[in-house]
């Protein structure tokens, strides 16, 4: 994989795409563009990057609460996005679920989810669907490490083993839940350790490299479509940010936080060295997609900011299929 | 008609919409050759096979969530949950996933799924095993809440809900599991949110449902012996509730009685008796009169479950304090 | 009297108890030094320790259900659940084991636990971070559900239900989080189970109780500039309910308007209604109305929010209709 | 241990006395004595035996709805036990709680448990009060192979790691969970390796070996004691009868059926056999105590038959606490 250039820009692509919105959301919270809870994806990048270049349409993700990252790496529409983020009309979820509840049915995407460890029996059950109708799809459950601990972590991996279900579970440990360090809520060092308790596999990779993250994932799906079952994927990396905007983080040492976000650890500065290195990519080409990626996001913002807000009645809708 | 029990009814609904429709499934603790713990899916398995009867661990969250996410990608799960009392165990599932999931998409996300369960006392299954909170279900929008008396209606029903595009809490009661009565064979569909009057009468409504509404019936018979001819009326489906067919059924007979075996605080007789003070407040001639199990768990002793469960003495002892 | 913010009371109230009674402690996810989600906690790890203000895991069904065993083995425990969108996590946990367990045991039980939890929508948190689920635990007998409306019930229902021997849920709201007011000093301690009439009137009585006690007296202030003088009932805990104070309010009045937060159907107000429809049906010069949230999840955006919480005009409105 | 006469006869009066219980139970149950459900503890006699040899009165046990045989091995009253099993005013719970909910708070048996798996958060609390009182008291959550696949099994074992607590997770592998086979609901063989997801020591023992189980739960008891945390414990074991009384368990081969049921397997045959060839108790003396504890076991019928129903307005009160 590490050869295959097209891939390498195009998860780089994603890595950028996934940052400058990111950054631009934080910004546009900042300034009271809209209210709730902003859950940052910065710095985890590489994981949604990674595990979703080797996905197709017809394959199926969960994710949670910081579920940008994901949404944008499995083709989701950056507009769509934005608008939602705003509460607008034009959403994606016509303003009704927001930031945490981002979805695209038709792509594969079955939301974002307020509820930690809330994705993991979905994407089971979705998984169960695609084993149900003979497809080789795939479903994937994004979940961080503080969500390894909940309840539905354990009832969906040992299901997902007994009924050897085509589904990967991605355990992204940015090292916090909310305040807690992952040494002050497991008394684990590696949470694919966890995979011994349902028989099956369980690997650890540096949730920093997406080339290892994209092998990591493939391999794990190419055994999901084959039909040989789940596997547990800990990609280990760290939030850049506090839990959510507005959250200072102050519990952070400020020495691993630098640590982090310097160059060699970051993943977005380690793939522009390494494209630049194999002479896949100038730092030119480089900076010519991040500005694109620039201005698709500016649109997507314009977009938002010009979309109308939901009529107050719509409130009533939407509650039932009739 | 044919002649079944209301279990085979539940069953015979499941069976219909099986053969129909390939996307409908059953997952659930001992559903498959064991045929579930009191023997509704019994044969099923055989008849379908382990890829559509599949047990699961014990592990309800995961029994609920699986089937949100099933539905979601396009499948009709029945998801069994063995005893009503473990709900508590699956109400993340059910109530911010499955129920809202349409909603938060903002429309853009079907979730037909259904949650079958049994509820209801009178077999010494004491405070975990015999519960009737069918009010939490509806409390939560998003969710439809079932509740048939009869083999026709649980049979019919039992389609209706397997065919609705949402989540369904399918609740059958325990004690009805026995009871025998016609059902129309093949397609039969009971509509969500359509009252039925199980039986006429002129001087008071009772309205009740599942266990409750055979009682009902009981206790009007003696009442009738009395003088006082009471209108039966069983809603089917708590959520949609038929608000009309209860609002015209009390302008007629100015009186109501409702019976429920859920505990009465904040039980679902305390929702409807709600909504006819709030709406038709003009035709009651006296007090509504709530029916309804004591603010109690569930004791496991005979002498104090018949103590617990309401029974024909109370209800005919409260529709007469309304004359 | 101090002034504080309801935050800094509910604070108090569980600093005065853990400086009295060494058995009190605070469980919960983030509760230690980060304060809480919302702030809540913050300086009583540094006031009481590592031992006794704990930060959990992601796992609200052990937070609750250590709390059992902890009560029963003879502490009072203080459970944080971060929002009360979360108690789907842990409702066996609560329903099944707190709320049951003394009356399973015969009696031989005692439960001193609190389930501290914020509710409420207001900060575009959607379906998920936003609800108000209060007549869910109080369709749980043995449990008791408490919700404050003002910085000093904060303090004083905080007290009394940390010295409850019961479970106790305690409701409170991120809206009035930051709501000054007076306080009194030490071991003030508010019972149980008794209303207050936080206004007095005499032409409507409007029951009504944390955020939406806020907006009914808002509400009371409008309508007595148009005449229209309406006595605001504050039942402060929904079980134990103070049926007595709400019927003898209604006997006075003749109109009763309820208001809450949640979601209309199955809602704590249908139980009132049905209860005032039971025991004080002569009292009634007019239909029972309910001022709620539709019948949908919570939206995101604040336009829909707005238009899904209940507020001063859909109070008036609803007031006025009764006349 | 196993040099301990007076232990092993201890353990061994134990395991006859619930086994002698059970059977009165089944037979009073099948005579229709009393309704609801009766789960029979019949060949996992060892393990209640061998556990509780090793606590004091005041360490805490939560028990199952299989749960006759803990609370006899913690000391349970057999009067009482048996006119709760009848729902007579005089029981353990006044008639309310029944064989499901059977419980001593004094000798600190909190309770059978009707939901599969809702004992685990409960002993961790007990564990928790335990520690938290600077006591060297443990608590014992007793459950089955089915229970370790429920929500509460992963959430209660990962708090009480993080939390050093004095737990002792014991797993009772019976073989099955209803109906299902243990192959069935999980795809592992030793129970035990579920330790390793949060940090801490598991062990599996022979089930039907009493003097093995009572020290491995000695070790893993001092363990807590000393405040060195949980320990998981599993103990592989067979159930003798149905799910419930009523189950004919026609899923059961009849040869596996056959097998455990034999002397060799068996654990009080084995003990027997074990107390004989110590030269610790000849037959006759084995024959003594069963005969005693029969006497035990009819006084205890008689109790409860004799005793009087509940009043009915008995089902209002012990609802709260004053
Ligand atoms: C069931 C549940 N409990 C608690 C929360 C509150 N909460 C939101 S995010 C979060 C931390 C999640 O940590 P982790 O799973 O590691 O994900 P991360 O935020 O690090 O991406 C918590 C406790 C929640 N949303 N749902
Ligand atoms: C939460 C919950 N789910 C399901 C049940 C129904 N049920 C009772 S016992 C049982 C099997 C338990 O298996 P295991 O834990 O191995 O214990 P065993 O019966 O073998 O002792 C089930 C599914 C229950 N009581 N509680
Ligand atoms: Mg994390
Ligand atoms: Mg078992």
């Amino acid at each position: 994989m590490a050869e295959n250039k097209e891939k390498l820009l195009e998860m780089y692509t994603t890595m950028v795409r996934i940052r400058t919105f990111e950054q631009k959301a934080i910004d546009l919270f900042a300034a009271g563009k809209f209210p709730g809870f902003v859950h940052s994806y910065l710095g985890e990048e590489a994981i949604a990057a990674g595990v979703c270049s080797n996905l197709r349409k017809d394959d199926y993700i969960c994710s949670t609460h910081r579920g940008h990252g994901h949404l944008i790496a499995k083709g989701g529409n950056l507009q769509l996005m934005m608008a939602e983020l705003f509460g607008k009309a034009t959403g994606y979820c016509k303003g009704k679920g927001g930031s945490m509840h981002i979805a695209d049915v038709d792509l594969g995407i079955l939301g974002a989810n307020g509820i930690v460890g809330a994705g993991m029996p979905i994407a089971t059950g979705a998984a169960f669907a695609c084993k149900y109708r003979k497809s080789d799809s795939v479903a994937i459950a994004f979940f961080g490490d503080g969500a390894s601990d909940r309840a539905t972590f354990h009832e969906s991996l040992n299901l997902a083993s007994i009924w050897k279900l085509p589904v990967v579970f991605i355990c992204e440990n940015n090292g916090w839940a909310i305040s807690n360090a992952q040494t002050s809520h497991q008394n684990i060092t590696d949470i694919s350790d966890r995979a011994t308790a349902y028989g099956i596999p369980g690997v650890s990779v540096d949730g920093n490299d997406v080339v290892a993250i994209a092998e990591a994932a493939d391999a794990a799906i190419e055994r999901a479509r084959k039909g040989d079952g789940p596997t547990l994927v800990e990609c280990k990396t760290w939030r850049h940010r506090g839990h959510f905007e507005g959250d200072p983080a102050i519990y952070k040492d400020p020495k691993d936080q630098e640590e982090w976000l310097a160059d060699n650890k970051d993943a977005i500065a380690r793939m522009e060295k390494k494209l630049v290195g194999l002479k896949y990519a100038g730092q030119d080409y480089l900076d010519k997609i991040k500005a694109e990626v620039r201005e698709e996001v500016e649109a997507a913002v314009q977009f938002a900011e010009q979309s109308p807000d939901p009529e107050p009645a719509e409130v009533l809708t939407d509650v039932y299929t009739a | 008609m044919a002649q079944m029990t209301y279990m085979e009814a539940i069953r015979d609904g499941m069976r219909v919409e099986m053969k129909r429709d390939p996307g409908v499934y059953i997952a659930g603790e001992d559903v498959a050759q064991f045929g579930g713990c009191f023997g509704v899916t019994a044969g099923l398995y055989d008849e379908f096979g382990p890829e559509r009867v599949m047990n699961t661990p014990i592990s309800e969250a995961v029994i609920v969530g699986h089937a949100v996410g099933a539905a979601a990608a396009g499948l009709r799960p029945i998801a069994e949950i063995m005893f009503v009392d473990f709900m508590g165990c699956c109400m993340d599932e059910l109530g911010n996933q499955a129920a809202k999931m349409k909603y938060m998409f903002g429309g853009k996300a079907k979730v037909p799924m259904v949650v079958r369960t049994p509820c209801g006392a009178g077999m010494g299954a004491a405070a975990q095993h015999s519960q009737s909170l069918e009010s939490w279900f509806t409390h939560i929008p998003g969710i439809k809440t079932i509740m048939p008396s009869t083999p026709a209606d649980a049979k019919g029903l039992m389609i209706a809900a397997i065919r609705d595009d949402n989540p369904v809490v399918y609740i059958e009661h325990k004690q009805l599991l026995g009871l025998a009565g016609e059902v129309p064979e093949g397609e039969y569909v009971v509509p969500l949110g359509k009252a039925d009057i199980k039986r006429e009468g002129a001087d008071v409504t009772i309205v009740a449902w599942s266990w409750m509404l055979q009682k009902s019936l009981a206790a009007a018979e003696q009442l009738a012996k009395e003088g006082i001819n009471a209108e039966i009326l069983d809603p089917r489906t708590l959520v949609p509730l038929d608000k009309e067919a209860i609002l015209k059924s009390v302008a007629k007979t100015g009186r109501l009685v409702i019976v429920h075996e859920e505990v009465k605080t904040s039980g679902y007789g305390g929702e409807i008796a709600a909504i006819v003070t709030e709406e038709g407040f003009d035709y009651l001639d006296a007090p509504i009169k709530r029916v309804t199990a004591p603010d109690t768990p569930i004791p496991f002793s005979p002498v104090l479950e018949q103590a617990y469960i309401p029974n024909e003495e109370k209800i005919i002892k409260a529709v007469k304090q309304l004359f």
